[in-house]
Parts: structure tokens; C-alpha cells; sequence
């Protein structure tokens, strides 16, 4: 299973923090192609996306029990 | 703990007391603070939310790229999250070098990374409305799957 | 009080106190510490002394040129003056804009002005002597009695 | 009259932190000469002036009353 994590506007869209899914064997593109089909969500093709705390390529494939988090442009400072 | 996120208002002279070095001859600090007017707009006040381990352990990697290019650089940095009101104090960089220009530029490259890399996010309330800030329609697209050096916004 | 010369430890805070703004969205800070090595050779204590009233008003026209350069920043500066030991404040500068690249900028311009401009001087301890910090020889000759801003030194 | 006032290693030198000396109507430049003649200094020729707070050139005119202060390289920061 992987948790998937959404911040700010995404979570605003998707309205939940987490969501448990099994994602093990995808990579980051047909994750994103499947949580838009699944959950009300904008675009996620050009949103970053990190895995276990560190930015990934959208052909990162996941692992079972990887963290998977959507961050959209960053805002601090 | 130099690199900190903090629910707490921030209290600079302890985030400049970090970088405190005999070596050191000069301190810079960045300061962040809530302004009230942005593009003619005036806030009431902003909520800020991070994705605080990897946040923190960005700030870490900034600080660690600046103890790199510029060596025997310190650097300490926190940022608060939760609501902060009109010229509360959002962020605090600071770095010591032994040298002056070595200390305000690496410091500029630590706002700047802070600004790409680092899973923090802001709110902004209007008296007629909030909105996370930020390119919401995502039309910058990182082809790496993360920001470049290249990418810097003022 | 913005520009002051001190015989007290200085409160880095206080002076960044006097530059909050509602517009500002930057405030950056330069503190100069004393460095316990200077070209290899290393430093006890220094002496700083200074003609105290016309330090002031350098000071204050250092001010005044930053808020002419850069619309709507605001400057404050403390120089400390007697015995500093290492890592002891000599001097901060705090300056607010409301966006951080002239906050950046202003700062620097103030440090680099501080040393061609405001009288003080240092008296550099060591164990095997002192000597008084500078172009003794004044081997640099100023045409217009003063000197220009293009004289900027490390 | 006028206040001469030494600062740094000029004060060493001199041995003393201020003088009371009649300058009026002298030029800096020349006031620099009686000095140097007249006293342990060292070179000033290149030495900053200030009358009365404010840096002045080598040919400014010496008024009654004005407070003449030599500046060496200054090393604060």
C-alpha cells in the first residue's frame, strides 16, 4: 500500500489530507493519470511530486510503502 | 537543530545565535515579514502550511549547498507556519561567513532556494476572499520532476 | 534615534525594531563580529573609538542616500565603540524594503559606505603588540579632500 | 580660534587629542604644513579633513571658530 499526501490548494481540491492506495509497480505519470480520472483534482501533470521526502521524475516507478507527496509551487520566505 | 519549522512566533537573535563562529566576521540575516500590501491588494493576514519533515529537511539541503560553494559558511534557518498577522516575521536566514560578500550572497541564495525547493505553502486573506498563493494552474512544468537552479522568482 | 553610536553591547533586535513597516516585506540584517583571525594573525581584543557626533551624522547621510536609491526602504544602524572581544557585535545594520532584492542591495551599499565614510577607528590587540587598523601610511590620496564611492575595499 | 582635533594614530603621535591654534583665513593645505613643521607628525597631506563634522578639501578656506578634525582611513564595520 502507499499513502499519498495533498498541501494547500491540491488538498483544498481533493478535500482530504491522505488518501491509501495500492500504487506499487506505477510510475508517478499513471498515478497522476489515475488520481484525475478518480478524484475531483486540477491538473496534476506539471505538479511536483516527491517520494519519501525527495523530489522524483514522473517516471519514478513506486514501491510498496513509499510515501507519495503532490507539491504545488512552493509559497514560503 | 539549525533548520526548523516552527509553530511559535520566531525569535532572531536565537537563530542568530547558531552561526556564531570565532571565524566569523560577518552575520547577515534575512527576515520575512507579513506585508500588507501585494499588488495593490491589502492582506489581512496569511496561514502558512508546510510539509514539515521534508521542509525541514530541505532547509537542511540549502544549508548544506551553501556550506559547499562557500566554505566555512554557517547557516541557520527557521520558518514559521500558522497564521501571521501584518509584519509578523515569516522567515529568518542567517549566515556567517568570514568574509562580508560571501555572507550576503549566500544568504540571497538561501531566500531564493527557500523560494523553489523547500514544501511550504501560503494562504492569503482578503477582506473579500483567500487563495492559496502561487502558479495554481501549474503551467511551469519542471521536466526533471523538480526545480532548477535556473528557476528563480522574485 | 535610528543612527547611534554605543558604549553598550548592542541589541541586534532593537535595531531591527526601528525598521518594522506594514509595507516592508524584507528586513536584512548585517552584524559585524570581531574575528578572532585576520591574515593569519591572531586578535585578543580591539579598541574601537570614533569622533562620535560626526559618526552619527555619516551615519544618518549613509541613511539618507539608501532612501534615496531605493524608494520606500528604511534604514537604522548601531556602531558599537571601547573594548570588543571575539565574536562581540561591532556594528549592526538593519534595512527594510518591501522586496527583498533592494533589501539585499541597500545593506550592502550601507557596509561599504560605513568604511569609507564614518569616523571610527580599530585598534587591533595581539599578544606580541597593537597597531591601529588602516592605511597608516595613507599612502591613498583622496583629490577631493573625501573619499568617492567608487573606493570600496574588502 | 580654532579646535584641531586628533584621532587614532594621529592622537599617538601627537600626543595629544586637541589643540587650540589660530588657523583663521590659513587654507587645510597649509594649516597641514604648519602642523606637520611644528609638531611629531606623520604625513597628511593625504589625510582626510573635516571642518565642523563635514569633509572638506585640501583648499577650503579656515574660518573663526571652525572645528578642524583630521580623519585617518577610517576602519569601522
Amino acid at each position: 500500500m502507499n499513502k499519498i499526501l495533498f498541501f494547500a490548494h491540491l488538498r483544498d481540491a481533493a478535500d482530504r489530507e491522505e488518501l491509501q492506495i495500492k500504487a506499487v509497480g506505477k510510475t508517478v505519470a499513471e498515478l497522476k493519470t489515475e488520481l484525475m480520472k478518480n478524484y475531483d483534482l486540477p491538473q496534476l501533470e506539471t505538479v511536483m511530486t516527491a517520494i519519501n521526502e525527495e523530489f522524483v521524475p514522473d517516471d519514478e516507478i513506486i514501491h510498496d510503502g513509499d510515501v507519495i507527496a503532490f507539491i504545488p509551487s512552493v509559497s514560503g520566505g | 537543530m539549525r533548520y526548523e519549522i516552527s509553530k511559535e512566533p520566531i525569535n532572531i537573535q536565537s537563530v542568530i545565535d547558531k552561526v556564531v563562529e570565532r571565524e566569523a566576521g560577518a552575520i547577515t540575516t534575512f527576515i520575512g515579514t507579513v506585508r500588507e500590501l501585494t499588488d495593490g491588494k491589502k492582506t489581512l493576514y496569511l496561514i502558512y502550511e508546510a510539509y514539515e519533515t521534508m521542509a525541514v529537511k530541505k532547509l537542511a539541503q540549502i544549508g548544506k549547498e551553501i556550506e559547499e560553494r562557500w566554505p566555512k559558511a554557517k547557516v541557520a534557518i527557521t520558518h514559521r507556519i500558522g497564521r501571521l498577522d501584518i509584519t509578523d516575521v515569516a522567515v529568518v536566514i542567517a549566515v556567517s561567513t568570514p568574509h562580508r560578500a560571501d555572507a550576503y550572497e549566500a544568504n540571497r541564495y538561501a531566500i531564493e532556494r527557500i523560494k523553489e525547493i523547500v514544501p511550504i505553502w501560503k494562504k492569503e486573506h482578503w477582506e473579500d476572499g483567500e487563495a492559496w498563493v502561487g502558479n495554481q494552474l501549474e503551467t511551469v512544468a519542471y521536466p526533471s520532476g523538480k526545480p532548477e537552479e535556473g528557476d528563480l522568482h522574485e
